[in-house]
């Protein structure tokens, strides 16, 4: 092969050597790697970077506040669902715990008009929205799908086959060219669309066509791949040999790595991104790289298949205590305010606890209610049927 | 209307929902410039221009995917499968996304999308080329299945299917495209109502798409011999119009479906099992099924012995007066 | 054998067909350190290596088509597919390539692969995880489609698809891979056949899977009530056994087929129109079909009344015996 | 976005400037650009590179006018295929006119122990690989859909589904590894899989996944893409956005254009990435820059979408027309050799002609025949009830 062709391969990893050919990946220390765009290290410093210190510089205080809060309260509702389905009032429940980051930060540059479409992990993304917490708990509590309007706040229902909402944004992307609503200059029209998905996620060949129809398209979406370094049970090397932010350019553009456990980072990655789609530049894929500090859901048993040493790693960069100490050493913060903070939090623990006791159980007719939007002859004959059913059985009781 | 051929009603289906609400897109492989395979897009790009009318790239769970996103978006998308065989890839999107999205949402999404199939063989095609899979779709809850048969339908079917705001598969009997009809003024009844093309006694007929005419043949080649076979076009495989089959069956008490799919687990089991639960005191025989056989489509050479013909429906017949 | 789960059945009969043919290699996702989600392959990938138990990357069409492509190099692949809902973007390969292969080579390659799935609902379980979607593959020509109920089946008929040459499509009823059994000491008859698992006179149960063990307690139920229910575990649902299913209805004039996934053009459908055809005037009543409604699978705190149960089938019971 | 991670982007046709991201992709002229691997150019004059001369040079004269002869024969019988077509003997054909120096470069390459995965279009590496080009017929006369012994010349059938083979070759490529038949430095063994495929299929979800299979298990395949330019209607611009030989790298693998109009330099790339997945280094993406000379199918009519000046500028890159130039300046070949070819091709024509006449029907039943392996009922009551049927109907004529 000759060299023009063959640029240094990297491993899955990031870290910037050549690799020959013939080593099979292997697996290291998740590390960034020096492309990797980071503001904020494990160790609460700010870290310069020409292009982004300007977005985060102006920032307020209240809106870095703001971060930290949704960076709490979203772990704190998170360790309360996770709490429900241990008692038995979810059946399921798949934590974001260590995604905060990656979730908030994304999630914050949203404007309003633009449009969201997550995986079933993206409380963080949610709550940044605005949609009720409690909603999304009824799918995994077993009353509904999802259940809440997705136009209400543009976040669209949760997504379980792996990696399908890329194309759904894709295509909600093209609607949004086609409305016009793309490179006006007028703030409050153009929009974006963002699509979150896994690392594992990228195996998919849906993902695969989402880039060629978004590149093709030129279309204002935003791919942000949260690598959490695991899909279930297998690591990034089954997964892909090319660190995944390297994927983009072989469709047409610009793929970046930013660490995922930096809330600023994140933002700023996020927002330059959402930015050029709305301003016509056309889709960007985003590496989040972090890592799932919990299990993959709470029916898995991460024991059986990684070591406690690679967890202990990432628990020393954790995206909320390094942000924290940020805002503590740069006095953006005191003491009162985490505390209020945590104040909120209990409170909102207990507010979910409560209203996910009182969800109501669906009936059963409504499983013919809303399959079709006119009237449709085998809904109604089976909805009557049911009903006849059920009453002489009640009846015969 | 003059008469004109099936693949051209649905052309003009098509611009006429153009034409009316400016929501209607069109997506697919090579339905711009060339008009499609079959030339059923042949100039919509270059009248509505190529934000409607899209050339994707070659990839359709891809296109089915996009489409959903645009149906979200408040479009209702128009989809062009090239040929049935090359559904598959966009399976998934169609039975986990079209079907269920707007039972997950409780009825706050609703996915407006038509899914434009030609079907079945007898064009002398390669392999891929000639596959009848509606069961499939008929058996996935969320999806209208309907199928036209002729120009008028056609035309007026592909309109319907575009304006109710629930997902239709829409089937195009390729072999038919260019069988001429005229185009009347308006829809025979609803989407989800079958027809009856010719009224008889003996022995009801329950066909959709390419075997309608194919029955309608049997039917005359039957008079001919004293039989008054009822011949009924489906036209749509689900919903089913229960009600129109099983009054032809309830009035002959026998009925043969005829289909070019296989008939394990084809329509006409579903059909069968539903008139035999319902009409079973009226039957004078079983539900006989006249199908493809139960392997995959064979070489095009073989295709005439494979797929039913007047003679199959004839002896179908017979079987079905021997009871 | 001691008796063991339905999971562990199949677990200890790949390791018996690992065991005995090299060839042997399993592919999925999360198989590996894993087990898999069910832990069905627990243990597997430690005693025969990476090599023979491939952890494989998240995609299910790559998943078949690299199968295929093992195939055709002399492997017999055996892939697990994570969850029912999760087959969809392997259906083309598995519907144009894995059951067409052989046929289209005249018979030159053989595609020995199996596709496990854990199947239906009943776990309480997040949409796409409960769904039975046999029939998409029952209606598909050139595959085999079986399913397991218990223990002893489960370690057996898992092996007989493995050696068989053709493809099968191996359906595990999750809900009842906890169920414990003992194993015998070799399969009940070939795959292909059904079972009468209790004999009975006034109707016959036609069931498979997860609906088996609701019907023998159907069963029971009916004869504390004076009924005698014939119980016909299906096993394959391609091929039928037609001569076992028409046998017991012939015996009993009475059929009721019982599954979880939804009637229109389910598995009901096509046994309806079969015995319909073959034993007419056999039949004291219609076959009745008990089944998932025609809607997308419910959340799972409705699951129960989408489900059949024991109330349900002998719902149906009463329902034939009034005719 | 950051410098690091937005280098400049190429539009999908290899003209290597910075192309704003803003900028829709257009249609230039299709040039190859300056990374295309090019050892012979249209003028017929050896252009030198530095890693590939000595591979073409080693060549000895009788097999450089043995990749003559094949080049001028296939062409002769496809134009043969199309004639019959028109004559109503086959109901389809697919032409490789101007894809000749990219089969022959590449089916040259392969060793008998090697296995290629075809399209619909491989005619010349069937030729290559000893298929009896009869046998190319059958599926489009409609007398089989294949019907060769796939495992006899390790030639696959032909895949219509577009892209599907991609992964069949990517898990025979992982066969070959299980059977320890890589880098073990034995000739005869070490074998190497080639995965065709078109510029329009590398939109299809099911080719990046087989790269991302082929790039985790660092399999022995090459992937061979000829970009024609066209896929049936459709211009390579409504594929992709980026040149598709960059899509490899994402992946993890080394990508590679190369004149697939020059036969030399075809054959070179591709047997220097079929030596390293033989040797284990695993997979190569090669992308064949070439031009549909013809219409997708004998039912295409590509007046409807292509301007024929597009034509025109190809037809100067013949690939038979450059090779004979320089087999003839640099005396490799003379005209009694030419001449012997141009014979020896229309007796190609003649037999294939009469050999196609007289390929036989099958006969109805045999499409029971082989559907199964095993004893299958279902097929033997159809095969009986076929026959009684059509005894019954003949007796009753
Ligand atoms: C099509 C499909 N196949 C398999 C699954 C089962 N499954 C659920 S989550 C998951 C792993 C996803 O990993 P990743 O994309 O990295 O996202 P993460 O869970 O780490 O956020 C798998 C295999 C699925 N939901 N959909
Ligand atoms: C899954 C699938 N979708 C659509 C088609 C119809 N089709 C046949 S060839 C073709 C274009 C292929 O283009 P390309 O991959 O560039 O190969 P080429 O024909 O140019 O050699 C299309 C769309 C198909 N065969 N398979
Ligand atoms: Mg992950
Ligand atoms: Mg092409």
């Amino acid at each position: 092969m000759s060299d023009n062709d063959v640029a240094p391969l990297e491993t899955a990893f990031g870290v910037d050597h050549h690799v020959s050919r013939a080593e099979a990946p292997e697996r290291p220390a998740q590390d960034g790697g020096p492309d990797m765009v980071q503001l904020l290290n494990p160790e609460g410093e700010r870290v310069a970077h020409p292009e982004h210190d300007a977005v985060v510089d102006g920032l307020s205080d209240e809106e870095l506040r703001g971060f930290y809060r949704d960076l709490v309260l979203i772990r704190r509702f998170d360790t309360e669902a996770t709490a429900l389905q241990r008692q038995g009032e979810l059946g399921l429940w798949a934590s974001l715990l260590g995604q905060e980051a990656a979730q908030v930060g994304s999630g914050r540059a949203l404007r309003p008009q633009d449009y969201a479409f997550p995986t079933y992990r993206e409380h963080g993304v949610a709550w940044c929205r605005g949609v009720d917490p409690v909603n999304l708990l009824g799918m995994f509590r077993g009353v509904n799908h999802g259940g809440w309007d997705p136009n209400e706040k543009n976040f669209h229902l949760y997504t379980i086959i792996i990696g399908a909402q890329t194309l759904h944004a894709t295509g909600y992307a093209m609607g949004v060219q086609r409305d016009g609503n793309v490179g006006t200059g007028d703030e409050e029209r153009d929009t974006a669309v963002i699509a979150y998905f896994g690392d594992g996620a990228t195996s998919q060949g849906d993902v695969s066509e989402a880039l060629v129809f978004a590149g093709v398209n030129n279309s204002p979406v935003v791919f942000f791949c949260q690598n959490n370094q695991w899909a279930i049970s297998e690591p990034n090397e089954k997964q892909t040999r090319a660190p995944l932010w390297h994927r983009a350019r072989g469709f047409g553009f610009p793929g970046i790595r930013v660490d995922g456990n930096d809330v600023l980072a994140v933002y700023a990655v996020t927002k330059a991104a959402l930015d050029a789609a709305r301003s016509g530049q056309g889709p960007t894929f985003i590496e989040a790289f972090t890592y799932r500090m919990g299990a993959h859901t709470t029916s898995d048993d991460p024991s059986k298949y990684r070591v406690s040493a690679e967890v202990e790693v990432w628990k020393h960069r954790d995206p909320i205590e390094r942000f924290r100490r940020w805002l503590t050493t740069t006095g953006r913060a005191d003491p009162d305010f985490f505390d209020a903070v945590d104040g909120e939090s209990d409170e909102l623990g207990a507010s979910v606890r409560q209203r996910c006791l009182s969800m109501p159980d669906p009936g059963g007719t409504e499983m013919f209610d809303h399959v079709f939007a006119e009237r449709h002859p085998v809904m109604e004959r089976e909805r009557a049927e049911f009903e006849t059913y059920h009453a002489s059985f009640e009846a015969a009781r | 209307m003059a008469a004109t051929t099936l693949a051209k009603g649905i052309t003009s289906g098509l611009r006429a929902s153009m034409e009316r609400d400016p929501k209607v897109v069109l997506l697919g492989e090579d339905i711009g410039k060339l008009g499609g395979v079959f030339r059923v897009t042949e100039g919509l790009q270059k009248d509505f221009g190529e934000d409607r009318v899209i050339d994707t790239p070659l990839a359709e769970a891809g296109i089915l995917g996009t489409a959903i996103g645009m149906a979200l978006r408040g479009y209702r998308p128009v989809v062009e499968i090239q040929f049935d065989g090359f559904v598959y890839p966009a399976f998934d999107h169609i039975v986990s996304q079209v079907a269920k999205l707007r039972a997950r949402s409780l009825g706050y999404v609703t996915m407006p999308i038509v899914i434009r199939i030609p079907f079945g063989g007898g064009i002398g095609a390669v392999e891929h080329h000639s596959e009848s899979n509606e069961a499939y779709f008929a058996h996935t809850a969320g999806l209208r299945v309907v199928v036209c048969s002729n120009a008028h339908d056609a035309h007026w079917m592909i309109q319907q299917a575009i304006e109710t705001d629930d997902p239709v598969v829409f089937y195009e009997p390729k072999r038919r495209y260019w069988d001429k009809g005229e185009v009347g003024d308006g829809p025979d009844g609803p989407l989800g109502t079958a027809r009856v093309l010719r009224e008889g006694t003996d022995v009801t007929l329950l066909a959709y798409g390419p075997m309608v005419k194919t029955c309608l043949q049997a039917a005359q080649a039957a008079e001919e011999e004293g039989r008054s076979l009822e011949v009924v076009d489906l036209r749509s495989l689900s919903p089913l119009d229960d009600e129109a089959i099983l009054e032809s069956v309830q009035k002959t008490g026998r009925a043969v479906v005829v289909h070019e799919a296989s008939t394990f687990l084809g329509m006409g089991a579903e059909i069968s099992a539903l008139v035999t639960e319902r009409a079973f005191y009226h039957l004078e025989a079983p539900v006989l099924r006249v199908g493809g056989y139960n392997v995959p489509y064979p070489p095009s050479r073989l295709e005439e012995e494979f797929l039913p013909d007047l003679d199959r429906v004839l002896d179908g017949v017979d079987r079905s007066l021997a009871y």
